[in-house]
């Protein structure tokens, strides 16, 4: 029977763990911009009264069970009789109702706050580099400059970056805990949001939101250079990088995992995804598994419908990584 | 049609052939024990057609516990193949596949079966009721639901299992991007299940409202009760948008419709809008009875009524309503503006005011009791602190902008485990502990029942706690592999070895009712934890009738004022009067078989057979529209003999409980 | 009779939303507006003079009932439609 | 459970059994609004993503939107009639409006049909667009409600002119009304919220 008291110690670590996660040197509270600082500080802000709450009821249900459990010695006690208290029961509930009020007002601060260019840099003209996501690769696309990458992204540190995202297939969820929160990229819709990094450095990105077998390698690395080196890797990839054309790109479009690849163009001259009315890209036939094959329907929009030849040739030189998906009638 | 039959059965790996060859062997067994033994007419006669809630109830467990084995065995995988930075036990697919099931599975096929399933045998016992509303629609309830599961889970055998999440958010789940018919088990399965579960929401609405014995008023309600009857409303007020979704999603993928497709304008997001519209209810759905269960083991091992009853009542109702407005924070992440974000940030911050009120309830019942520590007991215990963690990290993530952070990492995986496993596994479990006696006549053994606490909760706090730290390291969800260079490594292998502790944990569970069943006391009284409640006041296991005489209630807890004022306890002889009972029926288990047909073949796609075999389900509602058969009546001396059986018993009582 | 009352309303109504609807000239707003209200007068009147909501022993239960259905269903339509708007 | 009859009551109100039915079945009717409601927040949302397809104003047109409305709306004005006399204990009544309701039921879902029919020879399918995804799905789903309604209340029927006026079958046939009335208050909707303002825009 006394071997329930060793929950309250077991308990009482619980808070001390959580608080020891902050030197644990985990990205989300080691903030390399002021996007994710201001999150950062939000997150601060609410374990503050987190722990208060912990410790608390913690403390209370460890005294409470410790006091009143059974022994041989209080055979004979019969627990009183008790309805409730008002007294008590108003306590208890305004003082989570102050806790939310405490926790609410700085949440929808930030929440709007976030929307916009951060503070500290309203004068910076920001860059705009349009994302694009599809299965399994992020697209970086800078208008302003005219270059395109992919799976990696370069970034001028202490400038605001305008990213506009969007995705070419599949709901994804663009995320570089590093610089700031994520946002979905979703097709036919544009999403927006505003990162900056203080210093140059090398930043881990990915996509968090689960979309097909190569999911778990949509990684992308942003790097912030000084605005010199940034200004120099443009010019650099303006005269060396090859063309993307509207062909190469639809190969790009199909499902697989790549490597970093560079272009001095972007694809938003023939297709922006985010349009509303934008063609689809989609190969159903290329993520057939192991599944019992359904029945395919063909999109009225698709870029493949205005095209009556070629087809089938897309269809052979894919490059997939990873096993073959294989059409109906190579079977397992 | 073109059937490809060699497509039919999942070929070519190694895990998916040895679990073929389980599933047929065991098949095969069953068949062969229950032909041998002669059993074939007791099975149908007894289970199969019966519409007595408490037998409906046993199934729904049995099925429950079936099906938190196959989650569970999903969950190891998933915790097996993470264990190392580039696992290679599972390859994406697989574990694609895995972590599909094992949600869909754990909510829909383990939860909800479980907490109906103690919600059937319990209900109409509290409220002294001889049975549900309806009971031959009780069966057929239960009948879908387990027709679903097992459609469901065929499909990791036969035809490809569905793979784009429980969540199966489109596009990817639509055919776009998972041209298998995996995902058609998914639209299909759970829809079956779900109008299974519908029916029992508005069946349990009526009977709590119909059929409560003479002076139970609303607020004379043991908390079990009210919470279930909430639970019942949030279900009829959330099912039929699962309804709309599936049928809508079963359009797009089997009719080549366009409401979530990327082509022909459909909304991606509507889909995620209407998933969550019914996923965030289906999370009180699911937690809400467990508070129930926890406020009568409280309160009976604590030895007092429950602390501010009124308050809890009115949290539940409060939570009940919030339920349906806070559905938006599954998807901060979208780009919703900022308006929306806010608002929903509030309404979600606020249900930790209902939920904190509970807690303290929960906490100052116990308070000047005389806190008993049975296995049931040390569940509630347990409950409170890790459900306090799985509530903080709730307000959390509540937090819109925060919760850039926290969306989809494992962080978020953490918090919802720590607050389904506490909010409804450890209730389920106190549940079964707590109310096994009434179910079996026996008790579950106390010592292996220790030990299956130990195990779980130390295993739980193992594999789920390493999960919050990694999340904010920027580990995500649903991810099968990771590098090396990430530094998740250490605190992975830390969780998975948990997670091998909480299965050795539920081995003992399994183990105790192997063992009870054969070895425990027989010889109990019917009220072996000194209760408080009216299921307490028949016979254990409780005879089909229920009651006798059905009591009369003058208070909260009444049969703890029954035994305390010995009012009503005893029963003469001429109180006995004939009782009135529904007679068995064999409709819902076949209307379920054929809901299961016609289910199989629109998940292949074979349409005209699909509507075919939906013909019977017509026929069906005929027969059953002509149905006039209007029960029976159980003669006076059958009572008599079973009364005189228990109550006799009931006079050496049996401390068990110390 | 109520039936005859009742229907003859209901005609009235439909008519009416059908005048506004098209052969007024007013803003698309104003014009969802009023035929969304006359459409909700005639539902609460088939509710309570055809389908006597207010009739039995549970008059109070079924009243609770269908007004949470309908709270339920402007949560979700308006809802859905202010979400997938993105609060604009 | 009891066979207790209370025969000051309505016949549908009688038994225990009957008056959990009848809230039963309001329950579901809650379901059901829910049902509906989700139904048309997609149409909503959907309605006005036309992907190149046509849009509402190149299909709708009010002459037979307004036969249907008027069918369906005359058919629960006869459907109260027939429980009326079906209160006032008259089978024959009951019987004969009933049959006059499922016409008219009748009536409407054919006109429906042949309103599809129509759209699709106009190149108007559920394939075509969101918004006809949606259309069709609301619509079809209504319709198909009508027509199950028909035949349920052909059961009961039988069961009334087998059994007479019993609380059972009176039960069963108060039921269908709730649910006759219950499909019309829908289509109320649809005609405001899908035609007429379609036909606005």
């Amino acid at each position: 029977m006394f071997k329930k008291n060793y929950l309250v110690p077991l308990a009482a670590i619980l808070p001390v763990l959580l608080l020891s996660g902050c030197d644990m040197n985990m990205v989300v509270f080691d903030p390399q911009g002021p996007v994710a600082r201001e999150i950062l500080d939000l997150i601060n802000w609410s374990l503050v009264f987190m722990l208060l709450v912990v410790v608390v009821v913690f403390g209370l249900f460890g005294y409470i069970v410790w006091k009143y459990r059974a022994t041989s010695k209080n055979k004979d006690y019969e627990p009183p009789e008790e309805h409730g208290s008002t007294k008590l029961e108003i306590i208890w509930t305004f003082i989570p109702i102050l806790i939310v009020i405490a926790l609410t007002i700085p949440t929808i601060k930030t929440i709007y706050k976030l929307e916009k260019v951060p503070e500290g840099y309203e004068n910076k003209k920001p860059i705009t580099i349009n994302v694009t996501s599809a299965d399994w690769k992020w697209i970086f696309s800078y208008p302003e400059q005219g270059i395109e990458t992919v799976n990696y992204v370069n970034i001028p540190a202490d400038t605001p970056i305008n990213f506009k995202l969007t995705s070419a297939g599949t709901m994804q969820s663009f995320w570089v805990p590093a610089l700031g929160g994520q946002k979905y990229t979703m097709a036919k819709m544009e999403t927006q949001m505003y990162l900056v990094a203080d210093h140059p450095g090398e930043y881990i990105g990915r996509n968090t939101n689960f979309n097909g077998k190569g999911y778990a390698g949509m990684e992308f690395t942003v790097e912030a250079k000084s605005p010199q080196a940034f200004a120099k890797w443009v010019k650099d990839v303006k005269s060396k990088a090859p063309k993307l054309t509207e062909k190469s790109y639809i190969n790009l479009l199909k499902p697989s995992n790549l490597g970093r690849e560079t272009f001095s163009n972007t694809h938003l001259a023939w297709v922006n995804h985010a349009d509303m009315n934008a063609k689809i890209y989609t190969f159903p036939e290329l993520y057939r598994n192991h599944d019992y094959p359904g029945q395919i329907f063909k999109d009225p929009d698709n870029h493949t419908n205005e095209k009556t030849e070629g087809k089938s040739m897309d269809m052979n030189n894919m490059d997939m990584s990873g096993k073959s998906n294989g059409g109906e009638h190579s079977g397992h | 049609m073109g059937i490809k039959w060699d497509k039919f059965f999942i070929t070519g790996d190694p895990l998916i052939l040895g679990s073929q060859i389980a599933i047929l062997l065991t098949m095969i067994g069953i068949v062969a024990l229950v032909t041998y033994l002669k059993k074939w007419k007791w099975l149908w006669r007894e289970w199969f057609t019966t519409v007595d809630h408490k037998r409906i109830g046993i199934m729904y467990i049995l099925m429950g516990v079936l099906m938190f084995f196959r989650g569970g065995v999903d969950g190891l995988l998933m915790k097996a193949q993470t264990a190392t930075a580039d696992g290679k036990l599972l390859d994406a697919q697989h574990y694609n596949e895995v972590f599909t099931t094992h949600g869909v599975i754990m909510i829909l096929f383990m939860a909800m079966p479980l907490l109906i399933g103690i919600m059937n045998v319990i209900i109409p016992l509290q409220i002294g009721a001889r049975d549900v509303a309806f009971p031959q629609l009780n069966a057929l309830s239960f009948w879908l639901t387990f027709s679903g599961a097992m459609l469901f889970n065929i499909s990791f055998v036969i035809g490809g299992s569905p793979d784009a999440g429980w969540t199966a958010y489109f596009p990817l789940a639509g055919k776009e991007f998972t041209p298998g018919i995996g995902n058609n088990f998914y639209a299909v399965a759970i829809q079956i299940a779900g109008i299974g579960t519908l029916m029992t929401g508005i069946n349990f609405i009526v009977t709590v409202l119909k059929m409560r014995v003479k002076g139970m008023t609303l607020m004379k309600m043991p908390m079990f009760t009210w919470t279930s009857f909430i639970t019942s409303i949030i279900i009829v007020a959330s099912f039929p948008i699962l309804t709309v979704a599936l049928a809508l999603m079963t359009f797009d993928r089997i009719f080549g419709t366009h409401f979530f497709t990327l082509g022909g304008g459909g909304l991606d997001m509507m889909w995620v809008n209407l998933f969550w519209l019914w996923g965030h209810p289906e999370v009180y759905i699911v937690v809400l009875p467990a508070f129930g269960m926890f406020s009568e083991v409280i309160s009976t091992f604590s030895r007092k009524m429950l602390f501010g009853y009124k308050s809890m009542v009115f949290s539940i109702v409060g939570i009940a309503f919030l339920s349906m407005l806070v559905w938006v924070h599954h998807f901060f992440t979208m780009g919703a503006g900022p308006a929306v974000n806010s608002i929903f940030s509030i309404t979600t911050m606020m249900i930790a005011i209902p939920t904190g009120v509970k807690i303290f309830n929960w906490l100052f019942t116990m308070r000047k009791g005389r806190i008993q520590f049975t296995t049931a007991m040390l569940w509630a215990l347990a409950f409170v602190p890790c459900f306090i963690i799985g509530g903080t990290t709730g307000v959390m993530l509540a937090m819109g902008a925060a919760d850039y952070q926290y969306h989809n990492s494992l962080f978020l995986v953490a918090h919802f485990h720590y607050v389904l496993i506490p909010g409804v596994v450890f209730a389920v479990f106190a549940g079964l502990y707590y109310w096994w006696p009434k179910m079996f006549g026996h008790m579950l053994n106390e010592k292996l029942g220790k030990l299956h606490f130990w195990f779980f909760v130390i295993g739980f706090n193992m594999t789920f706690l390493p999960m919050f730290f990694l999340g904010l390291d920027g580990a995500v969800r649903r991810s099968y592999t990771y590098s090396a260079e990430t530094g998740f490594g250490p605190l992975m292998l830390v969780s998975a070895i948990g997670a091998g502790i909480l299965a050795i944990g539920f081995g003992f569970l399994c183990y105790n009712i192997y063992w009870s069943a054969r070895y425990a006391d027989r010889n109990i009284s019917s009220d072996p934890w000194d209760a408080r409640t009216l299921e307490w006041a028949t016979a254990s296991p409780a005879p089909f009738y229920n009651f006798a005489k059905l009591p009369e209630v003058k208070s909260l807890d009444a049969f703890w004022y029954m035994k305390k004022n010995n009012d009503g306890l005893e029963l003469r002889e001429n109180e006995i009067k004939e009782i009135h009972m529904p007679s068995n029926s064999g409709l819902p288990i076949i209307m379920a078989i054929v809901f299961g047909i016609a289910g199989f073949f629109l998940i292949f796609e074979w349409k005209i057979a699909a509507l075919v075999a939906a013909l019977g389900i017509i026929a069906g509602l005929i027969v059953r529209s002509f149905d006039y058969n209007d029960g029976f009546h159980v003669p006076v001396d059958e009572i008599k003999a079973t009364e005189k059986a228990w109550r006799k018993v009931d006079k050496e009582v049996k401390d068990h409980v110390s | 009779m109520t039936q005859v009352f009742g229907f003859v309303l209901s005609l009235v109504l439909t008519f009416a939303a059908l005048f506004v609807a098209l052969k007024t000239s007013l803003s698309f707003n104003a014009i969802i507006w009023i035929i969304g209200t006359l459409a909700v007068i005639q539902a609460a009147l088939q509710l309570f003079m055809f389908m006597h909501l207010k009739d039995g022993e549970d008059s109070k239960a079924q009243t609770i009932n269908i007004l949470y259905g309908i709270f339920i269903a402007v949560v979700t339509v308006a809802g859905s439609i202010w979400v997938m708007s993105f609060g604009m | 459970m009891s066979a207790n009859l209370n025969t000051a009551l309505p016949l549908e109100y009688q038994t225990e059994q009957n008056r959990m039915n009848i809230l039963g079945f309001w329950i579901f009717l809650g379901a059901e609004i829910i049902l509906f409601a989700t139904l048309f927040a997609t149409y909503s949302v959907l309605s006005t993503r036309f992907a190149g397809g046509p849009t509402q104003n190149d299909l709708f047109e009010i002459k037979g939107v307004m036969t249907e409305t008027i069918l369906l709306l005359t058919s629960s004005f006869t459907c109260g009639l027939a429980i009326y006399e079906m209160h006032r204990g008259n089978k024959k009544g009951l019987l004969t409006w009933m049959i006059i309701t499922l016409l008219l039921g009748a009536g409407f879902v054919g006109l429906e049909i042949n309103e599809f029919i129509t759209y699709v020879h106009e190149g108007a399918t559920m394939q075509t667009s969101a918004f006809l995804s949606s259309f069709f799905v609301l619509l079809g789903t209504h319709g198909l409600h009508v027509s199950m309604g028909i035949g349920w209340a052909v059961m009961v029927m039988i069961q009334i002119v087998k059994r007479g006026l019993t609380p059972v079958t009176a039960r069963k046939a108060f039921i269908i009304g709730l649910y006759w009335h219950f499909l019309d208050v829908v289509w109320i909707f649809i005609f405001t919220f899908v035609y007429l303002k379609g036909m606005v825009s």
